[in-house]
């Protein structure tokens, strides 16, 4: 038992209240909301160090033993998707301090923020299928008003279509529920993965994955279930459209990694080639997608999607390389991701436009912006010695170790094309020239650093881009627990024995 | 002194719903029904209730008693193939004047022979019904309200 | 070596600060970090030079499946290459810091170019496969930078991306390569992989890594068809093109498969593909040169050109090709360089690189005009210069093949003459002759401009005078290097009266002869048709490839992420319908039991209800009032169900939130108007089979899911738990409140944040409407209406929550 | 004893609903139909709930039902005024049978005397 | 819509419905009901008030504002989840103390407090929806409506709306 | 009747996937409503349940009386009821928001992607932000 | 088959064929009002429903479902009656404006 694991999802709530209560306080707001951050921080810290010593951490609320309670379970892929959303939930808290206007702060965004933040918290910890269910709920309520908040057309356009879509799809996601209930009479997922093998019939189980790869797929936006991400993630502010970019699809990413090697092993040969289609599938169609675009925020819209297959890819090859890959990619790509929404942020307060045709010359005025763009790009596109590198060497051996030679040329390929859409940033943006007429006049005079307090928003790209080389050049310790966490997923049995006990 | 009254009232309703007569139950009942009256104090208004229990009783049986007759009655009509009443909306003059006593009026107007209370004028001095059967004409109907339901009230209410 | 890279690289990083400290000067201080990293590396000859090798490790990434060291290995050949990066670099950046000393980005070119050293030093000195990956990725990428570093222009953006993606895929096809070659072997470090070639040789993978590995080495140097990119990359400034593209990164490719040719050489495909693409790489470019008039587009060919024969030397794999193919990469690297840097201070002084525009800039530019005679002549292989060495073993190693050496070396041959016409070219039309009138008042370039070009030339002339200066230090312990094995020979100027030298008089008097035509051929209608066939057609078909997959996303996105939801929804609904009913039928199969017998007539009134409301729903879709209304009355018999099934606390629930939903519909509906417009009957029957669908698999899939018993042990837990340990009689209850307690609390915040949500959309004034009045003009709009009294902000509106 | 009383309610109480269906159902216009819909149907749901009371004899659940009781009498004829009112201002069919409308004078004259903002749309 | 009669039985109403809605909540934990119930029933209480006097009248009644409610209903879930864990015990274990008044015991425990929570953020749920909704302005929808129509008979293309329902 | 719920359960399912598919964003949102009540019947179905005792001890008993009906399902639902009404009353805000913003509610004519969304950003140039503590 | 047992029969008889009328009436209309009266009609049936089973299934507890139906449904009936009101209002002022 360990009690610190209710804390990733107690303390955004506490924050988020205190929040609420404090709302007509800007200030107070805001150093609720980064404080709360930390302390989330801090506690995800200690309850990684107790992982990554003792294994997998248990808790059972209300004291009830597994499978009749709730039980919270802290493995280190929960550990690792905890750290990151930590971390972007701090680095958002602070970048939001510039760029949230003071409407919004009145209107409850900051306790959205950590609403959302317990809610993501609380998927990647639950070791209950239902109270998975209620916590995606949770994020996606949150998200929903965090997309809306501001009721411009854009953001209402988008939101309706987000709203409708992923409201249906938590309807499947609860069905699915249903069913995995009334197949095995239990709701924890340790328990689960008891009893399924010893249903008879193995075809249904198989189509209860199925439903749950279309529940999660709608909300992870994979191949031909991505179509609300593009519509609507490049429309709410920059720090929103950053961490659901960054966060809120690989919570999909992280539901399907964990029920795909928990529970539904039992046809892998089927449910997981599945999976290397629908991979191909979404990388191609994602990067086709940036390709035509020309809206900085839009192409990186896109670009969610593709890189999401190369994680589906990951966990389609269902081996130890396959999935320290998938992991390892999901928490680089976090950090690139968000790190390009938040620098498209800045450009736009700087040239008044999200509209590549209408940017330029952001390398020669803004150059240290540019090394900061550059950076997050090529990482993205995987180019060594970045935190991409690492992600997509890992997949392509393992790809190439398991004989996958198609879906590894395709994931090769696509890499390239990624290449190709941050070039197409880079040329228009930064290289290109300024444009004769619509830039706002503050261009090239207002520093990043000094007067206009940009540096609130520049500090926190220049931090991630930090982790991004630091991950890069130091990848070992990175790599190895990717190895710890994905040893864990494919050997269910040290799960099941820190929930149940020993059987 | 009326609110602490209604205060018991309360407190009694809520032994009586939860159905366990005891001390801690009644104490428990007076302590919600303060906290009731503390949210919804402020909307009851000066009637007074307590006179006249036994006026009250009497307007109840009356009351019943018509709500049976008229449900027949509208039986009758119902299941007997075509109609042959003849129906309106009519203006009653109306003597009582607080609000309880016209929403009295209205409510048992509506659950009595044929009527069914449509609008109070905005100077309340009228109450426009929506009379079944004005077959005798629109002055008895009229005077079977004013001379029934209104005056059982209004003895109950002065 | 490590810590000489990562100094080159720190440097380079701060460059920026630096050159802001020391003005003009950088150049000179900057210039010390390759002098500094060349003497090293000489320091390095004595033992290269008695067969020495010298390897350096340091782990960077260790753990099962991933054995990364940044290792080191130096050895003759890789010597030789670090000579070439360090030594020309040292010259460059002189030569940038004077090329570009008005241009306000030097310190960028400084900072670029250094980290590009850094990564090409890498390249060739890095021992582990995946290590070399990732210097090669880094070339590409600084490269990628210093062709675009006249970003403002169009084309220099289009070069660099030209240039990126080329050589950028065949990086992937190279890292592919390697993994295998690591996969197949078991090692990751050149150095030992050396002793595994037969183990290569063998596998059954041995053609897919050849090809992925000469992907990677032909598009990086530059080999038919892949060669355009470097020409357009002439793009990029001339210190740039003198050190990327014709001293050091283009020869990359030729370096790892020089590296690599003890590993995978000296096979059947190897021969045809190196040695093939080397040779129709050669022929082609190298009278494509003389198609032009622009001397950097005639140099950068003539580039092609070597590149070109030094794959097809590395393809002979013979001892022979192997002393020619190390001459000739040194001799080129000098005068190559040196012409550059030439032609790049013409440009620099008269203001054009193009030779009939030029002319008797002699006595203006003395110095250039010499050092660019030496180095043509040079090039043109002529004694006693160095570049006449190479020439020579060219023809000897050429005239050596196994199997047709007439083709060979009549290409060669055929070849040369038209590189001595080039060379020709190249000095004597901007030099001699009558002088011309040239955009700028030409002069003698700066000292630094013309330093670096002079030592090579002289350079060349002296290793050609006294190859014996070099051959055993340098030449020899490089040639092993490829070879794979200990090789012993030394260079002479003078061989005799022999086959070769006679075919280097006959190649000499071809391209003097080409040289007098020159003016008639470059305009003779085969040239621009051999011109339009090789240099710009290719082009042409890599965009095409680029515009077609532009195309393609265009109309994928066209189609599906056309903005209709109802597109989207029906999309995810048949995906859903055909993954999870497919699945179904076809591996479980329908199983159906269901006991209709135990059913009460009242029951039955209930089901009836609840379909004549759907179809009350369905029907009245013109009146969104009754489909409310209908939509009342299935929850009300839903709660009626739930109530006979002993559910209370769920009917109560029921009814309650289907009341308060069908109120919070209706207080909308006042405000929303009704819709009347509806979709056509094809994508209304469309919607209707979607529909029907699903709603059948789902009751198929509950029957078959209900066909076997359930087991209820946690309810029977709770049951037992209830009352004694949690305190509460009502089961239900107790569950929310205690035993799944965090559900509720989850459900809670739900509806707590739905409510913020909903108060935040209706109360919050539109963001940014006072901002742009754009939005605020088209009034037509029923937002604008709402806008003004939003901002304004009656009494309750505008309020913060 | 009890149960046959509970049993009478019971009859008497489904009797009068039916009456209020078929009221609703037959009767010419939808004042007429409210009538049979208000009182019989609260006769007939007072009544099941008596049948309640009197099946269990015991004080809590009598007391409920008669609180319900009660609670219906209250709500039952104000529903039927705002809906009536409502259906009244939306226009009504009078069925031919309808011989005096003195409410449509009435807003006529609220109307033209302009204190008509009691009866105007008005959500605050 | 002002009605006397709707407005002096409300009056009435309101009483019995929060109290019936508190008896719903108390119970919750013994038979039907509880605090997600409870709360549905106080909340109708004070819309029904609002629907007969406006919501201004019924914020006087109220005294606190709706989205404050909330933020006390998490803070007391919150409470109660970690008044076990301050006793040792994990997150939301239920504590209970028990009271004896001659003959009937109470019981008061974290869950209680769980439910208080529920019970008041589903009242500052509703109350907040309904009465946002109710304070905004009809005539926009009507002013809309109406510029729609003129839209449409200038340009003639059907926006396609009509008012009211299907008679 | 447990017989006939999948049967009513499938059908409310249907109806709601065809009015979620219309044009009209209101008839849309009624799609939802029936939707997921079809998808809470479904679990009640899924839970077994049979005319069973409910799930309550009896004052002076121990456990309920046996058989009881299934009491977590009932609970789930529950759960899902709340949530579901939550997301309602939102999705409902956001329709009537999006009306009074796009001018109506037509999915098909005035729902396009948004391309361009810079004008979502206010003030670009920057007032107040950034003055932490005001 | 006691009188008892009888009765309870006979008022499921009853309550059925009222829910089916007065969705007869719902499909009819003609106009919302008559929708509404028919919807509280069916609040009325349901509550009837659920009290007859409270005696036919022998568990008093489902009476209080009855009764919060009974004070919801009246809430809702008010709210459609309001709904009604003001379109009705509306279309009024449009014909005056
Ligand atoms: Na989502
Ligand atoms: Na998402």
């Amino acid at each position: 038992m360990n009690g610190l694991l209710i804390l990733p999802i107690a303390l955004p709530l506490l924050t988020a209240t205190l929040a609420l209560i404090f709302r007509n306080y800007s200030s107070i707001q805001r150093w609720i909301g980064v404080a709360g951050m930390v302390a989330i921080l801090m506690s995800v810290a200690a309850l990684f160090r107790d992982v990554y010593v003792d294994g997998i951490q248990v808790l059972q609320l209300g004291n009830w033993e597994a499978p009749f309670g709730i039980t919270l379970v802290g493995d280190m892929l929960s550990m690792l998707m905890l750290g990151i959303s930590a971390i972007m939930g701090l680095i958002i808290a602070v970048y939001s301090i510039y760029d949230i206007d003071k409407e919004r702060e009145q209107f409850g965004y900051y306790p959205l923020l950590h609403i959302l933040l317990m809610g993501v918290n609380g998927s990647f910890l639950t070791g209950d299928i239902f109270n998975m269910y209620v916590w995606f709920e949770v994020l996606l309520v949150a998200s929903f008003i965090l997309l809306a908040l501001g009721n411009s057309k854009n953001q209402l356009q988008g939101a309706l279509k987000y709203v409708i879509i992923n409201l249906f799809s938590s309807l499947i996601f609860l069905f699915g529920v249903a069913m995995l209930y009334s197949i095995t009479g239990s709701l924890n997922m340790a328990d689960l993965a008891l009893r399924l093998p010893e249903v008879e019939n193995v075809g249904l189980v198989t189509t209860v994955a199925m439903i749950f790869l279309i529940a999660f797929g709608i909300k992870a936006a994979i191949f031909p279930l991505f179509f609300w991400l593009p519509a609507s993630y490049h429309t709410p502010p920059v720090a929103i459209s950053a961490i659901f970019g960054g966060l809120l699809t690989k919570v999909g990413v992280y539901a399907l990694i964990r029920t795909f090697t928990l529970l539904f092993t039992q046809d892998v040969g089927y449910t997981h080639t599945i999976l290397l289609w629908i991979a191909g599938f979404t990388m191609v169609t994602g990067v086709l997608g940036a390709a035509s675009h020309y809206e900085f925020r839009k192409i990186l819209s896109f670009h969610i999607v593709s890189q999401i297959g190369y994680m589906i890819m990951g966990l389609a090859f269902n081996t130890k390389l396959g999935l320290m890959g998938a992991i390892f990619y999901v928490l680089h790509n976090i950090l690139a991701k968000s790190n390009l929404f938040l620098i498209s942020g800045i450009a736009q307060r700087l040239t008044g436009t999200f509209e590549l045709k209408q940017m330029g010359g952001l390398y020669k005025h803004y150059p240290f912006l540019a090394v900061l763009f550059l950076i997050s790009a090529f990482a993205l596109a995987g180019f060594p010695p970045l935190s991409g590198f690492w992600a997509k060497l890992s997949l392509v051996k393992a790809g190439l170790s398991i004989e996958a030679y198609v879906i590894t040329a395709v994931a090769i390929l696509v890499g390239l094309l990624t290449l190709f859409s941050m070039t197409k940033i880079w040329m228009s943006a930064f290289w290109g020239p300024v444009p004769e007429k619509g830039v706002p006049d503050h261009f090239g005079k207002m520093p990043l650093f000094g007067p206009g307090n940009l540096y609130i928003m520049v500090l926190p790209v220049m931090a991630i881009a930090g982790l991004i080389i630091l991950i890069g050049l130091v990848a070992q310790p990175l790599l190895e627990v990717c190895l710890i966490a994905a040893e864990q997923l494919l050997n269910p049995s040290v799960y099941i024995e820190a929930v149940l006990g020993a059987q | 002194m009326k609110i602490f009254l209604f205060n018991i009232i309360l407190a009694m309703i809520w032994m009586a719903v939860t159905a366990t007569f005891s001390f801690g139950n009644l104490l428990i009942g007076m302590i919600i029904g303060y906290f009731v009256l503390l949210v919804v104090g402020s909307t009851i208004d000066q009637s007074g209730y307590t006179r006249k229990v036994w006026k009250a009783a009497i307007l109840i049986i009356f009351f019943l008693k018509e709500l049976f007759v008229s449900s027949v009655r509208v039986a009758k009509d119902v299941l007997r193939p075509g109609f042959r009443m003849e129906s309106g909306v009519v203006a009653i003059p109306l003597d009582v004047t607080s609000d309880f006593e016209i929403m009295l009026l209205a409510n048992m107007i509506s659950l009595t022979p044929g009527t069914l209370s449509l609008e109070v004028s905005e100077d309340r001095k009228e109450l426009f019904i929506h009379a079944m059967y004005i077959d005798e004409g629109v002055d008895h109907v009229r005077e079977s309200i004013k001379n029934g339901l209104e005056q059982y009230i209004m003895e109950v209410t002065r | 070596m490590l810590i000489m890279i990562a100094l080159i690289f720190g440097v380079a990083l701060v460059t920026p600060w630096l050159s802001g400290l020391l003005k003009e000067k950088a150049g000179w201080v900057l210039a010390l970090l390759p002098l500094s990293s060349f003497i090293y590396l000489v320091s390095w000859i004595p033992e290269i030079a008695t067969g020495g090798t010298v390897t350096q490790s340091t782990v960077w990434v260790s753990m099962d499946y991933f054995e990364v060291n940044l290792a080191f290995y130096l050895d003759g050949l890789s010597l030789m290459f670090g000579l070439i990066i360090t030594g020309i670099g040292t010259f460059i950046v002189l030569y940038g810091n004077g090329y570009l000393h008005d241009n306000i980005y030097l310190p960028r070119f400084h900072c670029t170019n250094l980290l590009f050293m850094g990564s090409m030093l890498g390249v060739v000195l890095a021992d582990n496969l995946i290590s070399i990956f990732v210097f090669w990725e880094l070339t590409s990428f600084t490269s990628y930078l210093l062709i675009g570093f006249n970003h403002e222009q169009e084309a220099s953006r289009k070069a660099a991306l030209q240039a990126l993606l080329v050589t950028g895929i065949g990086g992937l096809a190279l890292l592919a390569g390697m993994i295998l070659m690591g996969f197949a072997t078991g090692h990751w470090e050149v150095s030992t992989l050396l002793n595994e070639g037969d183990i290569v040789r063998n596998h059954l993978h041995y053609l897919p890594i050849l090809l992925l590995v000469l992907g990677g080495a032909f598009t990086k140097s530059a080999q038919f068809p892949f060669h355009f990119w470097l020409p357009s990359a002439m793009a990029a400034p001339t210190p740039v093109s003198a050190y990327l593209h014709s001293a050091t990164m283009v020869k990359a490719g030729v370096y790892i498969l020089a590296r690599l040719h003890p590993v995978l050489g000296s096979t059947e495909p190897w021969l045809i593909l190196v040695g093939g693409f080397g040779l129709v790489t050669l022929l082609m470019s190298a009278w494509l040169s003389i198609s032009f008039t622009d001397m950097k587009q005639i140099l950068a060919y003539s580039t092609v050109m070597s590149l070109g024969t030094m794959m097809m030397l590395i393809g002979l794999g013979t001892g022979l090709a192997m002393q020619a193919l190390v001459v000739y990469i040194f001799t080129h690297a000098m005068y190559k360089g040196a012409l550059f840097m030439v032609a790049g201070a013409i440009d620099h002084e008269a203001g054009t690189r193009d030779v009939l525009k030029l002319g008797g800039l002699w006595s203006l530019m003395p110095i250039s005009a010499v050092t660019a005679i030496i180095a043509a002549l040079s090039m043109a292989g002529i004694p006693p210069l160095y570049g006449f060495i190479a020439k020579e073993l060219l023809y000897e190693s050429a005239l050596e093949v196994a199997g047709w050496p007439v083709l060979f070396i009549s290409v060669a041959v055929i070849a040369n003459m038209a590189i001595v016409a080039a060379s020709a070219i190249v000095v004597i039309r901007p030099f001699f002759g009558k002088q011309v009138k040239t955009p700028h008042k030409a002069h003698e370039a700066p000292f630094s401009m013309w330093i670096g070009s002079a030592v090579l030339a002289v350079l060349s002339m002296i290793f050609g005078i006294w190859p014996f200066l070099v051959d055993k230090n340098l030449m020899v312990p490089a040639a092993s290097g490829v070879w794979g094995a200990p090789m012993n020979f030394y260079l002479s100027l003078w061989h005799g009266i022999n086959l070769p030298l006679i075919l280097s008089v006959v190649t000499l008097a071809g391209g003097i002869l080409v040289y007098w035509h020159w003016d008639y051929l470059r305009d003779s209608i085969p040239m621009r048709v051999y011109q339009t066939g090789f240099a710009k057609f290719p082009v042409k078909v890599y965009e095409n490839l680029v515009n077609g997959m532009l195309g393609l996303a265009g109309w994928q996105t066209r189609v599906l992420q056309n903005g209709l939801i109802s597109n989207y929804l029906v999309t995810i609904l048949i995906a859903a319908l055909i993954g999870i009913g497919y699945t179904f039928v076809s591996r479980s199969g329908v199983i159906l039991n269901p006991d209709f017998t135990e059913i009460y007539f009242y029951e039955w009134a209930l089901v009836i209800a609840i379909f004549t409301s759907l179809g009350i729903i369905l029907a009245f879709g013109h009146s969104r009032l009754t489909m409310v209304i209908g939509a009342g009355v299935v929850g009300f018999n839903l709660a009626l169900i739930y109530l006979i099934h002993g559910a209370a606390d769920l009917a109560m629930t029921q009814v309650m939130v289907e009341t308060l939903t069908v109120i919070l519909v209706v207080l909308v509906l006042i405000h929303v108007p009704q819709l009347q417009a509806t979709r056509n009957l094809i994508s209304q029957s469309r919607d209707a089979f979607v529909a029907v669908a699903s709603g059948l698999l789902m009751t198929l899939l509950i029957y078959t899911a209900t066909s076997t018993p359930l087991d209820m042990f946690i309810s029977e837990f709770y049951a037992e738990a209830s009352y004694p340990l949690a305190h509460g009689r009502n089961i239900v209850n107790v569950i929310l409140v205690d035993f799944r307690a965090l559900d509720t609390m989850g459900e809670v915040v739900v509806m707590s944040v739905a409510g913020i949500a909903v108060y935040a959309l209706i109360k919050m004034t539109r963001t940014g409407s006072a901002k742009n009045r754009s939005e605020k003009i088209n009034s037509g709009k029923p937002g604008s209406a709402k806008k003004k009294s939003a901002t304004s902000g009656s009494t309750p509106k505008g309020k913060a929550l | 004893m009890f149960e046959i009383i509970a049993g009478i309610c019971l009859i008497l109480g489904g009797f009068f609903m039916f009456v209020a269906a078929v009221g609703i159902l037959r009767l010419p216009d939808i004042l007429m139909r409210m009538h049979a819909s208000t009182k019989a149907g609260t006769l007939g749901i007072g009544l099941i709930l008596l049948a309640v009371a009197f099946t269990y004899a015991e004080i809590g659940i009598v007391s409920r039902a008669v609180a319900t009781i009660i609670f219906v009498l209250m709500t039952a004829p104000v529903a039927a005024h705002t809906i009536g009112r409502a259906a009244y201002y939306h226009g009504i069919k009078f069925w031919k049978g309808t011989i005096v409308d003195d409410l449509k004078s009435y807003y006529e004259r609220s109307r033209k005397a302009g204190l008509s903002s009691g009866n105007h749309p008005d959500p605050h | 819509m002002k009605s006397l009669i709707l407005q002096t039985a409300t009056r009435w109403l309101i009483g019995i419905m929060v109290l019936f809605s508190l008896f719903i909540f108390f119970r919750g934990h013994d038979e039907p009901g509880g605090g997600f119930i409870g709360g549905l029933m106080g909340a109708a209480a004070f819309t029904l008030y609002a629907v007969a006097f406006g919501t201004e009248a019924t914020r006087k009644v109220l005294r606190l504002e709706p989205i404050t409610l909330i933020g006390f209903g998490l803070l007391s879930l919150l409470i109660s989840g970690f008044i076990p864990v301050v006793m040792g015990d994990p997150f939301l274990t239920g504590k209970w103390l028990f009271l004896d008044w001659g003959g009937s015991e109470t019981k008061l425990g974290s869950p209680l407090l769980f439910d208080i929570g529920v019970y008041l953020c589903v009242v500052g749920f509703i109350v907040v929806v309904i009465f946002s909704l109710e304070e905004e302005k009809l005539d926009h929808g009507i002013l809309e409506n109406r510029k729609s129509k003129k839209r449409k008979s200038r340009s003639g293309k059907n926006r396609g709306y009509k008012h009211g329902e299907g008679k | 009747m447990e017989a006939l719920l999948p049967v009513i359960a499938g059908s409310i399912f249907a109806a709601g996937v065809y009015l979620l598919l219309k044009k009209g964003l209101i008839t849309t949102i009624i799609g939802i409503m029936l939707i997921s009540n079809s998808v809470n019947l479904a679990l009640f179905s899924l839970g077994r349940v049979t005319r069973e005792n409910p799930p309550l001890v009896a004052n002076g008993e121990l456990i309920p009386a046996t058989p009881f009906a299934n009491p977590l399902p009932q609970a789930l639902i529950l759960t899902a009821i709340v949530i579901g009404f939550g997301l309602l009353a939102f999705v409902l805000a956001l329709a009537y928001r999006s009306y009074k913003e796009l001018g109506t509610v037509d999915q098909d004519t005035l729902l396009k992607d948004p391309e361009d969304t810079s004008k979502a950003i206010v003030n670009v140039t920057n007032d107040n932000r950034g003055k932490i503590n005001r | 088959m006691n009188f008892f047992s009888i009765a309870i029969i006979v008022v499921y008889v009853f309550l059925s064929l009222s829910l089916l009328i007065s969705l007869v009436r719902m499909i009819i209309g003609p106009t919302p009002p008559d929708r509404v009266v028919a919807l509280d009609l069916i609040a009325f049936v349901v509550m009837g429903y659920i009290a007859t089973y409270s005696i036919s299934s022998g568990h008093p507890v489902y009476l209080d479902v009855a009764i919060a139906l009974a004070l919801i449904a009246f809430f809702g009936t008010v709210a459609f009656a309001r709904y009604i009101f003001l379109r009705a209002s509306q279309r009024r002022e449009d014909q005056h404006v």
